[in-house]
């Protein structure tokens, strides 16, 4: 394992308190937990939101915090759900009175933890709803399972949920642009190495030096499929395909090339360059492009491919000024 | 058979030495269709669970349930932690007030924990999770009562079932058919939590 | 060679294309060239200010054109300078009369060509100042060696002579402020492991499993000094220390920690929070934080540290705005 | 010896040949104190170069190096862009109008190309650069005349001198004493070119 760490153990908090310290006028600690908060919450008259997750996605979801966007993040353990209790102190700390609002990647661990947490901050008569981000169309969808991954598509939830909370509209209407994203984007993903969780010290898997991972998730799981690395263009027609066929795009889209972590800014470009080659012949028409580390699973080289089909109101949403770290319209 | 705070306790010791003892292992068992955390994960939480424990004073078995389940939730995170703490927290619930559980207190108890990992996880048993651990051996608890020795067998055989399984909960779920002969790592903790159980009760 | 990639000769090609694809409103390509430029050169009223470099190093240079920084960058083939042709057509591209200004990395390379292209453009008649930047105190500076390289410093050069130029200053003026940045501004790197150039085929150099180096450059160059794997804590103390030995700094600085690649946010954060700890116990006042990748080496995994000694004049022309990819004040 | 346009497009041509066979090699030696490129630009330079050749129609080998000259110039870029293309420069200006060069005239072009070289290097002998390969084997075609097979011997005797130096220019003065054990790259790639100039006067 090659990294920058001090104990394995306090990865976590570590990373924490090098957060704060980076953008002290941006972002607060709220004491003696793993929620990191904007300075200015509660905002009188605006819904509150938080997501959050386990870490190892930086810059989610620390990165989406300030205006127009997240109001607090919880940050988990590498890769494991935050829990209830941390979550409960978000909520707490960004309710202005106005309600609070929930974006949860689809995993069985942060579903359950968030969902505690909303149960005991309605106990205390805080209004709190809540999105589950489901993205992925590596994964099957389906009513008996536990459905699909949510990943990089989340980053455009945050996005505009945030820009609605910004003009001050109610909880109801937060939840319904959440949902017209949700139903509107879609991600896949692929790898070319594993991770390595600090406190485990090994890789999640193993990879050829020619093989790739198709359909990877972020937290370091295999994927769905494993063969002969492709070249930027097949590897885009891939990861579109699989998008295209679960959902049909037209019109306008917002389109996300994430970085996983290793691979170089170079290469997410070159897949651009595939990527909306593929779009245009499909006469898709691509309205803006964001091409960085978005959602990251530590130093997994890889990266994920996100379009979101737009209308009028998500176009303004997406454009609306945001002042945070990480995402910048 | 009867159990009592101390031996509640002790339950919850024994599972620690198991949980740090197969941390490596769980993990491992968590990496090829998870996230290879299971292991780093419970045995975070039930050291945290045994210091809060060694730090109280408990006259009943509810009591100690409960400070497992409250550290359970709150320092476990994933998966496993809101389940785990949840079948605690309602174990606790269940055998409220009693400073000694007989079989059938006890037993109830399980049920209300099972239970509660199943409302928690929306999941039943075939699902390739926990559940398939706790349905049976609770299950075999009720008929059969806490024969130590085949307690221990009963659990075992258990969680090998779930090797066969295909997953549809959990973050194995994602690897479909794919998931198929590997044992699901919830279940093995789970094993671990009636094993240790099984040698505390031995010890009686 | 893992990356996602059509042809390996065709990197640069293929990544400018989808750079341009990618920001389509702010940036444009000069034709038949490898030069970026901002949509709206020249800007009348304002001193061009053009970078560059062989390209491996992205975001750098492209993602810092816009409002406040460059005007164009120009990209050569990996690791290797561009040819002064492109320097020149740069040059031309941006000049609206009032000059233009060059910031060049101290690299034998890039300083020939730019050179030539300086030649070629006062030729023509366009007035050309440059500014050559030597933050790296990894390789000693002496009058008879080539000089110290050119690393992450090199941002803040083009963020400080960028805003000096946007405010209409003259020629002379904006090498000034850039000039006070070189003077100013010292940094140090450390790698994990190396990288490998595309078209090379194979990692630039080995390191064990157990091993780091200290005083790495950006071209996947070897570092000064091979050791074990130190702690964060040990690492951020072996930076700051290199640094200011070399050079005094008190009152306030802005602090780069600049990720090479591979190296995950997370552990760029707990350098922080070590670089932080070391430079509070020495007085040093923290202006401003910038923790990314802002000059990489592909996906080489390591970090470099940056100081920039402050005045008030500094600090102002940090923070005005700046509207690119890459930089956020 | 004498010297007119084809032989010197055969010259550049063989040169070629050289740095495409020798690209790995180039390139291995540019790693260990360099950036691990110089193959890859010797060899995009002189394929453009001989592209470029091919495509024209010379009277004299100062329009030869003249078109060598911009191709490297602006083909290759990094370090050795810049001079090996301002060394064709000087010796097209030297050797201009002229459709034979004769050895003084050729020799009075060699001694311009080493000047530009060391000029916008701003590199003298002893440096670990190609000057150490351009300098002596220039001084020796002066006294010696155009002996081909000494030629050789010469030139790989300079190449080889680069090894015990200590860089101070050029990338590998960044490394400085741990610079000496490594021939230099553009010194070797100076001796291909001088290498591929006897093969191509011996054919004469
Ligand atoms: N919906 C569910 N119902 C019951 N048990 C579940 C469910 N989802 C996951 N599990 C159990 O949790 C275990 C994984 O726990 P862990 O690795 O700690 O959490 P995470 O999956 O969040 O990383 C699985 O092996 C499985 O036994
Ligand atoms: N200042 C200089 N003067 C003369 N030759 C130099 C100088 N700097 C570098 N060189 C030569 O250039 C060679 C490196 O060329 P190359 O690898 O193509 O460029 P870069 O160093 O930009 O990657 C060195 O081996 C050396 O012979
Ligand atoms: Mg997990
Ligand atoms: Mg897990
Ligand atoms: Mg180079
Ligand atoms: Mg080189």
């Amino acid at each position: 394992m090659k990294k920058i760490l001090n104990d394995p153990n306090e990865t976590v908090e570590d990373m924490l308190e090098g957060l704060v310290l980076a953008y002290p006028e941006k972002l607060q600690r709220l004491p003696e937990t793993t929620v990191v908060t904007s300075k200015n919450v509660p905002v009188t008259g605006k819904v509150g939101l938080v997501s959050g997750g386990g870490s190892g996605h930086e810059p989610a979801h620390a990165g989406y915090i300030g205006k127009g966007m997240l109001d607090a993040a919880v940050v988990g353990e590498v890769f494991t759900s935050p829990t209830p209790d941390q979550v409960l102190e978000a909520i707490k700390a960004v309710d202005s009175g106005k309600g609070v609002f929930l974006v949860i990647k689809n995993y069985t661990g942060d579903v359950m933890n968030f969902e505690m947490a909303a149960e005991l901050a309605e106990a205390e008569g805080i209004k709190v709803e809540k999105v589950i981000v489901n993205d992925d169309v590596a994964v099957e969808d389906s009513s008996f399972t536990t459905g699909r991954r949510g990943i990089a598509g989340t980053v455009f939830v945050h996005k505009i949920a945030g820009a609605k909370a910004d003009e001050g509209a109610e909880l109801s209407e937060v939840k319904r642009v959440a949902e017209k994203v949700v139903a509107n984007v879609r991600s896949m993903g692929m790898a070319l190495t594993p991770c390595t969780v600090p406190a485990a010290g090994k890789p999640s898997f193993q990879l050829d030096e020619n093989e790739m991972e198709i359909g990877i998730g972020v937290h370091g799981e295999p994927g769905i499929e494993r063969k002969k690395i492709g070249k930027a263009a097949e590897i885009a027609s891939e990861l579109t395909e699989k998008i295209v066929r679960d959902r049909e795009f037209s019109g306008e889209v917002a389109v996300m090339i994430n970085g996983l972590g290793a691979t170089p800014e170079m290469e997410l470009y070159i897949l651009n360059k595939n990527v909306q080659k593929i779009l245009s012949e499909k006469g898709i028409h691509i309205y803006r492009t964001y091409v960085g580390e978005y959602m990251t699973s530590m130093e997994m080289a890889g990266c994920s491919l996100t379009l979101l089909q737009l209308d009028e109101e998500l176009k303004s949403l997406l454009d609306a000024a945001a002042d945070t770290i990480a995402f910048h319209p | 058979m009867e159990i009592n705070a101390m031996q509640a306790v002790q339950w919850i010791e024994k599972a620690n030495e198991k949980f740090q003892e197969n941390r490596e292992y769980l993990t491992s068992l968590d990496r090829p269709i998870g996230d290879g955390d299971h292991g780093l994960n419970m045995s975070r939480g039930f050291k945290e669970a045994v210091k809060k424990l060694k730090a109280g004073n408990y006259s009943t078995p509810s009591d100690v349930f409960k400070d497992v389940a409250m550290t359970l939730i709150s320092k476990v995170g994933g998966a496993s932690g809101p389940l785990f703490g949840t079948a605690f927290l309602k174990m606790s619930v269940a055998t409220a007030g009693q400073q000694v559980l007989n079989e059938t207190a006890f037993v109830k108890g399980l049920e209300a924990a099972l239970d509660g990992i199943k409302q928690r996880g929306k999941a039943t048993t075939g699902e390739k999770t926990m559940v398939d651990v706790w349905q049976p051996v609770v299950a075999w608890l009720k008929d059969n009562g806490f024969a130590t020795a085949s307690l221990l067998v009963e659990a075992e055989k258990a969680m090998n079932t779930t090797k066969d399984m295909t997953a549809t909960k959990g973050r194995a779920a994602y690897f479909k058919e794919k998931s198929a002969g590997h044992i699901d790592a919830g279940a093995t903790s789970s094993y671990y939590l009636f094993a240790a159980l099984a040698e505390v009760l031995g010890g009686i």
